[in-house]
């Protein structure tokens, strides 16, 4: 009852031999992998390039913060209810400085938090990945390289033929 | 040297290492969603309690010691606001009427109606009739009658249509909300003061106008200043 | 509370004295079908005395109860009932308060005033402009007797040995003791009353006297005006009563006389000498020279104080008259004084006025008439008439009489008609052990007191809101004293007792006193002349004749002995708000800051920094006073221009039973005062306990320690450069700001202080607890600082703690325009209203308290812990319907009586018009007995405050900070006599 | 299960690395293994030392007693404390600026040093970060404990009610309950954010189903793929960048709390930077009372190397003289003003009767920092906790007198009084120092109190470019 294939995953023995054998893979036009590291490392992100907009969507957030502050604290002191402060103008916009800024901030930082998470397609407590019991050391001090089966050029047997010089340490076929 | 084992791995031979279900990645999003409306509802929820007639009392008939009605008394004899609550155009409060004003009539119609026994009681022990507040603002505001009722206020602005209710109850919200809304446009709440008695006035077509107008003849001011009301 | 709210007490409450006839509930408890005083009071008599605590947690405890009763602000409206009248009594407007004229009867003495009515609560005391005593000014014991009438200690039921007993019962009892004292033509009979001006009452006296002939009738007041009247004997031959028209007085000599603030007529005296001080736009002056004793607000007001002890008072006054007479004074005790101010007298003779104080020796009140009478002054400014008792006789030696005969006994029957002997009779006549040695014996008082512990029969007075009487004011004015509302407990007058004695039942007091002028006025017109009174608050032309009586061949004054400079002199004096005591459980009495010390809850050894450096003495050290075998402790407060060697110490404190707040109050120093010695001794000796005692004052620092609060300067200075308030302070300009301008184009409220009229009498922060709900929070809460005074009057010594000059400021909100409280305010709690008021919105303070750290005149006052009292219903029963009650964790404050603004106002509004200059008084400017306070609309010129802020002496306190407040002072302007050199000047 | 894996697993552990090339920031002879082993063993296997148990009741007990106070606050009113009128600030504001002021170490460490590129900073951002968040819940209690009617806060906050009355914006509390929540909320995702990895190794570690699932949940189901890195890399940084001028802000703002008034002693432009610093100054402090014990008591010696000590303690000393320079240019700026108010406050800090306060400060702040100077001060750890203890107590006392001897002492001497501290002013202060501590015990069990990810960066071998571990 062997379902689709979701790829090959292959474990290396260390973050040298996992650049080395992405590269291998990338110059043979894999496109759809994906390694898995305990820690970030940067040769990989040239390796497998994606945009990132995280920092646009931060910014959005923190323009929104920054509008929602100033409309809300004008609006409060000048239409909702006019009230004579201490012989203090209605508009005074220095003191709506600080909240425009922690306003700007705080919708900021939130939307860093969602943004990433969810471009990162997390939550996703169940993974293929996972059905490998050994794949624990992916979070201390295993180094994976997983080449998906939505690959174009992804082929069971050839695929998994080239990992396998590539000589990492195991290889799975992981199903959907 | 590397030990490579070229193992061909079927999944049914590995034990499972999954923590969770497939099912669990999207009861994880919908928990996540889930949260969020939830808060969001809840905090909807207790402002539609808060401004519900549950909490600010509206429309709800008060009982009375006597089933008193303006239906009646207004509405069907015609009785001027002013016969019971005498001190509405003079001072703050508008006055219940004493037993007295009551026992004027019912001393001759309906002298015997069991109904009234806690008049009568009251005009023999000389004992007050305790009825039950209706409008009842808190402590800390102050209200006055007599400067709304001469500056073209009319009872029914506040009151509702007195004449049309066997049971008093409250017709607004009596929420500061409320009374703002009109001390900032007195404009399109004011009338004329011969209207200000009249429970069925409706505001014509030209309010905007007119109120514009009487605003301006009776000197009426926008007083939004917290003392105006908190003292 | 909103008026409507108040409706149950007013179907319990009579609203006007007329129709006395009909039914009324006495007390809340009845009206709600239990027994008049039901099982609550009797609980109130159950209780164990109190104790100490209890005393000063009284009312702070009440903060345990109703902790957060601050939450219902925002729950649902609970069901609440409204309670209409049955048959409504005519011109009682629900929501309007009424004005009844009556008088306020102080030691015998009457005050003219009105009591506003909410539907039939008195709810605060107003002077009655037409009183010559008042002039529409109250002094404080006047504001505070309301605190009397709600007092919840009052004794509320009559009792034999403390069991509640029924009036008919007590009648009984008093028949069967008086059978035999009857058959001996009332041999036996002793009637014990305070000093008695009441017509009627007299008339009832003598009455009794006529029909028992062979009854006695003693009068006892220990701060009484002996000295005046054995003065006058001294000088004519005859007790006479004078008093002084300081209108006319360019300069005035106070020989230890605090005429300012104490005393039965202080309030016209001051109304007087405020108004010549400020004759002729101030450049024409009144001078006031003070010798006393202690330092009092008199004496600091005086532009030339010297501080003496006791005794030498009496030398200065023979020295005086002498220089007066035109003897030579060379070698006098007090270098150029005497003849520098016998030089000024003289210069002004026939309008100067020589005063000595009420507790000063018969020598110098003889003397004083003397000088006066060489002075030309009388018929001037000093006015004799015959006495205002009914019986002026030696009150010392009618106690002592009657102790005597206690002692003999010869005593039967005992009647004592208020006052509290067993309390504040001389140590030495040892009354408490005696007065148990009759066979009948009935104490009539507000109270259950130590006279009444004594007694077998206590029967509650009823106040002088509660029933008729009258009574003379200071010039012999009559003012007939009618009731505002019905009694809240089962009390009588003296009227009805005495009647009771002649014929059964006794008459109410209304016939009585109805009956008792019926004789005098005979005619037809008697209703519209009694309906006249009534409403005028005092009888038309009743005022004493002046007379002119003979000094007796002028015996040429001697100096007395000089008493040892080492010896330690005490001196007794009344205290200047609870007086002989008979306030003592008056808790805005006990919590007013005295006039210099700023003392509360506590009275204190008073003694100069010198003799207690002498003496090893540190402040509030707890020392033994003793003299002969008597002794008691006392805490010492060092006081600045107190006369060296001398101690000072107030009467009125110190008692056991008179209730929760008077009770352990400082401490009593009658123990101490002997018949030889009503006054001053020689023979003190002071003793450290080595404890300490925490004395709580509403200021601690009276230095300005550099800081320029007061700018006051010298009227020659005044006269040479009307600017130099302008020059001794910078004031930025209007445009110095950032901001546009709010402009205040309708009403702008704001206030104008006189610093040259106050005389720190206390009358405005008084009014404004009684106007405005003001907690009292217990010698605890003011120790740890949070007294809750809106307006206070702070006191400033200037100059060497020998003699310093003294200055007077109240500071009241100041409503600035650029108000620093606001802008930190977070919830808009308090904000500027459309006519420049600081509005104070109780309701929606959350307590950050960051306003008041922001005001620069920390005129701002938090509800630390629940300070009001929620759930006594006689202290309801007070409270200003048109006040919100401050609940616990607001901050609260000043905002100019905005209640009688915005009444005002609504009125105004009504009637279509604009509020008229003086159509609002705040409570402060209504009370002011020298109409140093003036409030108005500041835009309209015309109005008087506008005219005074227009004056060269207009300052603001703190102008440099820029804060525009809308309360401004007018600087002090002082006249001193050349010759006796420079006093010592606060400047800005 | 198939023999290639056993083989594989049993090569896999008698790697060794070589002990050449070693950077002093964490002690040679650490392998990817070891350090994840340490430091999740002190979660999933270790059980607790001593000194933990006494710290977790110690936090117990005074948390107890703190919740007892504020209920009684609550039900009797802020006159428990001593404040009054004039002094209507006292313990509860000074506390809650103390405890704002010490998470600023933490943020520093964890967002500054991360953009400045700080690798030694690895090793403890994440227990600074906690640090932070614990601090600043400490603080966030006492502006409402300090509330006459603590019930009704939430008016400070801006919400469409039935009153149409809202906060009024010019007044800097209303700035601090913005500034505080943001910094709460940022400083928690943050650190929260940096721990998911870690959580991830922690579920991979873990051998309970429970622990498994709680750390699953926890970690999001994280991977370790090279998106998620990405992200998780580009989401700090930007976090960071957001962090930093936060963190200057907040106490700048806590600061005008008390320079927007007009009170002499509080009215004054340079507190903003002296908050700020004098924040750090105490943050590091507090920081290295923590670090020393636990890497005592934990064995973290490895990891916290004197080089973070002693970098520790050079910022303390830079902030130190920083604050220090603000006490010299305080008196100077009141005497150049002129100002008779100013100078009579500086006089009467220095001489009045909170003289000791004043003294005091400059003795905790100036004076002992300067033994920093010596670097045995600054690398025995007895020493510098010695040192930093008296810092926090301090800064502590700085805030105290900075409140108080303003306000005892303002324009009209009839209003003067002096402050005295009540029972609960001190139980709420040690009651929040236990719920401090309380967190902290907890934390320490429960999550990696230090950051595996990173340090795993910090290994040699870690790079592609650094040669494999063999």
């Amino acid at each position: 009852m062997s379902s689709a294939p979701y790829g090959i995953l292959a474990e290396f023995d260390g973050p040298h031999e996992l650049v080395h054998a992405a590269e291998e893979l990338r110059s043979r036009h894999y496109s759809a992998m994906e390694v898995y590291t305990p820690y970030p490392i940067e040769e990989i992100e040239d390796i497998i390039p994606a945009k990132n907009s995280l920092p646009a969507i931060v910014f959005v957030g923190g323009l929104i913060g920054a509008i929602t502050a100033w409309t809300m604290q004008t609006y409060i002191a000048i239409w909702d209810f006019p009230i004579n402060v201490g012989g203090r103008p209605l508009y005074s916009w220095p003191s709506f400085i600080v909240i425009l800024f922690e306003l700007t901030v705080l919708f900021a930082a939130i939307s860093t938090f969602a943004g990433c998470l969810s471009l990162a397609k997390l939550p996703r407590p169940h993974h293929p990945v996972f059905e490998v019991d050994r794949f624990k050391a992916a979070t201390q001090d295993g180094f994976f390289l997983c080449v998906e089966a939505r690959d174009p050029l992804f082929d069971a047997r050839r695929t998994r033929e080239t990992i396998e010089d590539l000589g990492p340490v195991s290889v799975w076929e992981l199903d959907q | 040297m590397v030990i490579c084992s070229l193992v061909r791995i079927d999944p049914r031979v590995v034990q499972m290492a999954q923590i969770f279900s497939g099912a669990a990645n999207t009861i994880a999003r919908f928990t996540l969603w889930g949260f969020a409306a939830a808060v969001g509802l809840a905090m909807w929820a207790g402002a539609m309690i808060v401004r519900s007639p549950y909490e600010t009392r509206q429309e709800e008939p008060r009982e009375q010691p006597v089933p008193f009605s303006h239906e009646h008394h207004v509405g069907g004899l015609g009785i001027d606001c002013r016969y019971c609550h005498t001190t509405v155009e003079t001072s703050s409060f508008a006055n219940l009427p004493a037993t007295k004003i009551c026992m004027n009539c019912h001393s001759q119609m309906w002298a015997a109606s069991p109904a009234l026994e806690p008049v009568r009681e009251s005009y023999r022990t000389g004992r007050s009739i305790a009825w039950t507040r209706v409008y009842d603002l808190p402590d800390f505001v102050y209200f006055n009658h007599s400067v709304h009722v001469n500056k073209g206020i009319g009872c029914s602005e506040c009151h509702g249509r007195v004449d049309k209710m066997p049971l008093t109850w409250q017709a607004v919200s009596l929420e500061m909300q409320w009374c703002l809304d009109c001390h900032r446009h007195p404009e399109e709440r004011v009338r004329p003061q011969s209207e200000v008695f009249n429970m069925a006035y409706v505001h014509p077509r030209n309010q905007a106008a007119l109120g514009r107008r009487l605003v301006h003849e009776y000197g009426i001011q926008s007083l939004t200043s917290c003392s105006n009301c908190h003292r | 509370m909103s008026a409507p709210a108040n409706f149950v007490p007013v179907s319990a409450l009579r609203p006007a004295p007329e129709a006395a006839d009909r039914r009324y509930w006495r007390t809340l408890e009845e009206y709600e079908g239990r027994a008049p005083g039901g099982d609550e009071p009797r609980q109130a008599i159950d209780e164990p005395p109190p104790s100490e605590e209890s005393r000063r947690k009284f009312l702070s405890l009440m903060a345990a109860s109703f902790g957060l009763s601050g939450l219902t602000g925002c729950t649902r409206q609970p069901t609440e009932f409204i309670v209409p009248y049955v048959d409504p009594p005519e011109q009682v407007i629900p929501g309007r308060p009424q004005f009844f004229a009556t008088a306020i009867p102080l030691n015998g003495l009457a005050q003219g005033v009105l009591v506003e009515s909410h539907l039939g609560r008195p709810t605060k005391v107003e002077g009655n402009p037409d009183h010559p005593a008042s002039l529409g000014a109250t002094d404080v014991t006047s504001q505070a007797s309301l605190m009397d009438l709600y007092d919840p200690d009052r004794a509320r039921e009559i009792t034999l040995h403390g069991d509640p007993r029924s009036w008919e019962a007590f009648l009984r009892a008093l028949l069967v003791a008086l059978e035999p004292v009857r058959a001996r033509k009332g041999e036996g009979l002793r009637i014990l009353t305070e000093t008695v001006t009441s017509p009627s009452l007299g008339d009832r006296i003598q009455a009794v006297l006529a029909a028992l002939p062979s009854a006695r009738w003693h009068q006892w007041g220990p701060a009484g005006c002996h000295s005046a009247r054995s003065g006058s004997v001294l000088a004519f031959g005859r007790p006479v009563n004078t008093y002084y028209r300081l209108d006319n007085a360019d300069v005035i000599v106070a020989l230890d006389s605090d005429f300012l603030c104490c005393g039965p007529a202080s309030t016209r005296y001051a109304r007087d000498y405020s108004t010549r001080r400020r004759r002729g736009g101030r450049v024409d002056m009144n001078r006031l020279y003070a010798i006393e004793s202690a330092m009092t607000a008199t004496g600091g007001k005086a532009d030339h104080r010297l501080p003496v002890r006791y005794a030498e008072v009496e030398t200065f006054a023979v020295e005086l008259a002498q220089a007066v007479a035109g003897q030579s004074v060379a070698g006098s005790h007090f270098g150029q004084w005497t003849s520098a101010v016998a030089r000024d007298l003289l210069a002004h003779s026939g309008s100067c006025a020589v005063i000595p104080g009420e507790h000063q020796s018969p020598a110098v009140h003889a003397l004083a008439h003397q000088i006066n009478a060489a002075l030309g002054a009388v018929g001037q400014t000093v006015v004799y008439t015959e006495p205002l008792e009914v019986r002026a006789e030696d009150q010392m030696a009618s106690l002592t009489d009657l102790v005597r005969d206690l002692d003999a006994g010869t005593v039967e029957v005992l009647l004592i008609l208020g006052g509290n002997p067993v309390y504040n009779a001389p140590a030495d006549l040892d009354f408490a052990h005696k007065l148990p040695r009759t066979a009948f014996s009935a104490h009539v008082a507000l109270h259950a007191d130590e006279t009444s512990a004594q007694c077998q029969w206590h029967l509650p007075e009823s106040h002088f809101l509660e029933d008729w009487g009258d009574a003379r004011a200071f010039d012999g004015t009559v003012s007939i004293i009618q009731p505002l509302i019905l009694p809240l407990y089962e009390s009588h007058s003296y009227l009805r007792i005495l009647d009771a004695i002649l014929t059964l039942p006794g008459r109410s007091a209304y016939e009585i006193v109805r009956e008792y002028w019926t004789k005098q006025k005979h005619g037809a017109d008697f209703e519209t002349w009694w309906r006249k009174s009534l409403h005028d608050g005092f009888m038309e032309a009743s005022a004493l004749a002046d007379i002119r009586p003979a000094l007796k061949a002028a015996n040429a004054p001697s100096l007395p002995p000089p008493s040892s400079p080492g010896a330690l002199e005490v001196v007794f004096r009344p205290d200047p708000y609870i007086f002989d005591g008979r306030f003592a459980n008056n808790i805005w009495l006990e919590e007013l800051p005295r006039p210099m010390t700023k003392l509360t809850w506590d009275n204190a050894v008073m003694i100069s920094p010198a003799t207690a450096k002498r003496l090893g003495i540190e402040a509030q050290e707890l020392v033994e006073l003793r003299r002969g075998g008597r002794s008691v402790r006392g805490s010492t407060w060092i006081q600045p221009g107190h006369p060296d060697g001398s101690i000072t110490v107030h009467l009125g404190f110190g008692r056991t039973r008179s209730g929760r707040a008077g009770n352990g109050a400082g401490f009593s120093a009658y123990l101490i005062r002997t018949v030889d010695a009503l006054w001053s001794a020689y023979d003190l000796e002071i003793h450290k306990t080595g404890d300490s005692y925490p004395l709580a004052s509403t200021q601690m620092q009276q230095w300005v320690e550099g800081h320029h609060p007061i700018i006051s300067g010298n009227l020659d200075e005044y006269r040479a450069n009307p600017n130099f308030v302008k020059e001794s302070q910078e004031t930025p300009p209007r445009e110095l700001t950032i901001y546009p301008h709010w402009d205040y184009s309708g009403y702008a409220w704001g206030m104008s202080i006189d610093l040259t009229a106050c005389v720190n009498c206390g009358a405005c922060v008084a009014a404004c607890q009684a106007e405005n709900n003001i907690a009292v929070v217990g010698k605890e809460q003011i120790l740890a600082r949070r007294g809750m005074h809106w307006l206070r009057i702070d006191t400033y010594y200037q100059g060497g703690d020998v003699n310093p000059s003294a200055y007077y400021q109240p500071v009241p909100c100041m409503q600035c325009e650029n108000a620093p409280c606001e802008y930190v305010c977070p919830v808009h709690a308090t904000a500027h209203s459309a006519d420049g008021l600081n509005d104070m919105t109780y309701n929606r303070c959350v307590g950050t308290r960051y306003c008041s750290n922001n005001c620069p005149y920390k005129v701002r006052r938090f509800n630390f812990f629940l300070f009001q009292d929620w759930v006594t219903d006689t202290l309801k029963l007070q409270r200003n319907p048109d006040v919100s009650v401050r609940s616990r964790g607001v901050m609260e404050k000043c905002t100019y009586c905005v209640q009688r603004i915005r009444e005002a106002e609504i009125h105004a509004r009504v009637d279509d018009r604009f509020v008229r200059d003086g159509e609002i008084q705040t409570a402060c400017m209504q009370a002011c007995p020298t109409q140093a306070i003036v409030f108005g609309d500041i835009n309209n010129l015309s109005n008087r405050v506008a005219q005074l802020k227009s004056e060269k002496l207009n300052y603001a306190l703190l102008a440099e900070l820029n804060t525009r407040p809308r309360t401004t002072y007018l600087a002090e302007l002082r006249n001193p006599n050349p010759e006796l050199g420079e006093v010592s000047h606060a400047r800005g | 299960m198939p023999a290639g894996n056993v083989q594989e697993l049993q090569s896999r552990s008698q790697r060794r690395p070589d002990p050449g090339s070693v950077p002093a920031v964490i002690a040679p002879g650490q392998t990817f293994t070891s350090i994840t082993d340490q430091i999740s063993g002190f979660i999933l296997t270790r059980k607790s030392p001593l000194l933990w148990w006494a710290a977790f009741a110690f936090g117990i007990i005074l948390s107890i007693n703190l919740l007892t106070i504020v209920t009684l606050i609550f039900y009797r009113g802020v006159g428990l404390y001593g404040i009054q009128i004039p002094v209507g600030w006292g313990f509860a504001i000074t506390n809650f600026v103390w405890w704002i002021g010490i998470g600023h170490a933490g943020t520093l460490i964890s967002a500054f040093l991360l953009l400045m590129n700080q690798g030694w900073r690895n090793s403890i951002n994440r227990f600074a970060e906690a640090m932070t968040i614990f601090a600043v819940m400490c603080a966030g209690m006492f502006p409402i404990m300090h509330l006459g009617r603590p019930w009704i806060f939430y008016w400070l906050i801006p919400y469409p009610n039935t009153m149409t009355v809202q906060p009024q914006f010019r007044s800097p509390l209303v700035w601090d309950i913005f500034a505080v929540s943001t910094y709460f909320t940022l400083s928690l995702l943050f650190w929260y954010l940096g721990m998911i990895p870690d959580l991830a190794t922690l579920r991979d570690k873990a051998k309970s189903r429970a622990a498994q699932r709680f750390y699953g949940i926890a970690c999001w189901g994280w991977r370790g793929a090279s998106l998620h890195w990405r992200l998780h890399e580009t989401a700090s940084l930007l976090l960071a960048g957001l962090a930093t001028p936060l963190v200057l802000s907040v106490h700048t703002v806590v600061s005008f709390d008390f320079t927007i008034s007009i009170l002499p002693g509080w009215h004054s432009t340079i507190f903003p930077p002296y908050f700020v610093a004098g924040a750090i100054f105490s943050g590091f402090a507090m920081v290295l009372v923590l670090a020393i014990p636990i890497r005592a008591v934990y064995g973290l010696g490895n990891l916290l190397t004197e080089r973070h000590l002693n970098n520790c303690a050079k910022l303390m000393l830079a902030t130190g003289l920083i604050v220090a320079y603000t006490y010299v240019i305080e008196p100077f700026t009141s005497w150049y003003s002129g100002d008779s108010f100013e100078m009579f406050m500086v006089h009467n800090r220095a001489t009045g009767p909170y003289a000791w306060a004043f003294w005091g400060v400059i003795a905790c702040n100036v004076a002992i920092p300067q033994l920093l100077w010596w670097r045995s001060f600054r690398i025995r750890p007895k020493r510098l906790f010695f040192i930093s203890a008296v810092i926090l107590y301090g800064m502590w006392l700085e805030r105290y007198m900075i409140i108080v001897t303003a306000l005892h002492r303002d324009f009209l001497p009839s209003s003067w009084a002096n402050f005295v501290a009540t029972v609960t002013d001190n139980a709420l202060l040690y009651g929040s120092i236990g719920f401090f501590v309380l967190m902290f015990a907890l934390f320490v069990r429960l999550l990696p109190m230090i950051s595996m990810y990173e340090v795993r960066e910090l290994l040699p071998f870690s790079s592609p470019a650094g040669g494999s571990e063999k």
